[in-house]
């Protein structure tokens, strides 16, 4: 188990209600986390319910689900960026 | 090469006549500026902007360095709002120099697809009926395949 | 839709500012600056243009009204110089106003080229070596071939 | 005969000598007036005498060397343009 801080933006931070956390986690992948979060709470399991309409960043690097974690010390979860 | 990702507004113009004169044996220089506009069906009363600090820095640079490589940048600046801005308020503004006019465009067409789809920024739109996130457009991720 | 076609020099960044100021409804700003600079082997003195009057005005409008039509340009405005100028100095500049990016790329990207081969200008560099006629290139003709 | 306004731009001005001159003409087309005008002195035949590297308007308009000069006022010779 080690920890990792977690941060949700746009509409996911609104559903989860909250903008970062720090959480205690064995998952050896980004997609074991998720499994994580959403057994947690309904908010959580309704958040993540389509990855496909989410994006994810690994101390502040784009990657995808399947990434590992290793050794990341930051973890985001947001909706496709409309900047511009 | 200057990013600046800031919530302050800022003078297009000014922004532009200082990145113009800084620019030493350019031959052209395109400029891209987005401003806030009624998107929806009810009028807009703010545009609020949400990022991710830190990464948004980072990932803009990164484009700005692709862009620098790919088409021999002599100079290039980035200025993104976040925060809450009104109908007409500018958001954000791109300048590339270069020696030839097509590599001015193209990198900076270049840095406005990449802005659009990979740069943290998330947009709500907030009207008299409520508010509502921005959905990113097929079209907008469709255009990074032409890079 | 402002053409002018001047010997004075200009400030391109004040245009812009006073051309984004009376764009009313735009999302999008584009502009393009062409600066002299050293083209040839020896260092250029001047860059003398000259131009035919009263085509250069007709031609480069019935340009602005196709662009217009094509990528509905909310405002536009094209700023060319003849007479001598020096490296450095600002040549032209185009700025197109429109509701969505890729139309005001297009457009300012279609002015570019059609100013480039269509309109009536012919530029001649001045070194200590001598003065020569800028040739077109062929690049620049197969550029229309895009539109 | 009529009378045109025959001007000359750039290279071609050089090589003519002046900008432009009023010239008294049979011609049907714009190659027929620049048949008379190579005709006229060596000057001018060197000036045209590779009409590919010239192009030709006709009252302001950019045309080709079969057209008519019909009742254009003002026809223009210039080598290919180099704005922007």
């Amino acid at each position: 188990m080690r920890m990792i801080e977690v941060l949700y933006f746009a509409w996911l931070r609104e559903r989860i209600g909250l903008p970062s956390e720090t959480v205690e986690t064995a998952a050896e992948t980004v997609a074991d986390l998720v499994e994580e979060l959403r057994a947690r709470e309904a908010r959580y399991a309704l958040a993540f319910s389509d990855l496909a309409s989410l994006r994810v960043a690994l101390d502040q690097e784009l990657t995808t689900f399947d990434a590992p974690l290793k050794g990341a010390k930051e973890v985001a979860f947001f909706p496709p960026m409309t900047g511009g | 090469m200057v990013v600046r990702v800031q919530s302050a507004p800022f003078d297009p113009a000014g922004a532009i006549g200082g990145f113009a004169t800084g620019c030493k044996r350019v031959g052209a220089i395109v400029t891209f500026t987005g401003i806030v506009r009624d998107l929806s069906g009810s009028p807009l009363k703010k545009m609020r902007i949400e990022h991710y600090p830190g990464m948004t820095e980072k990932a803009i640079m990164a484009m700005v360095d692709t862009a620098t490589q790919r088409w021999s940048l002599r100079d290039c600046l980035v200025i993104h709002r976040y925060g809450d801005l009104e109908p007409g308020d500018t958001i954000m503004m791109v300048a590339t120099a270069t020696a030839h006019r097509s590599d001015a465009f193209a990198a900076a067409e270049y840095l406005m697809d990449y802005l659009k789809s990979r740069a943290p920024f998330w947009k709500k739109e907030i009207t008299d009926q409520g508010a509502r996130w921005v959905t990113a457009k097929d079209d907008d991720e469709a255009a990074l395949g032409r890079w």
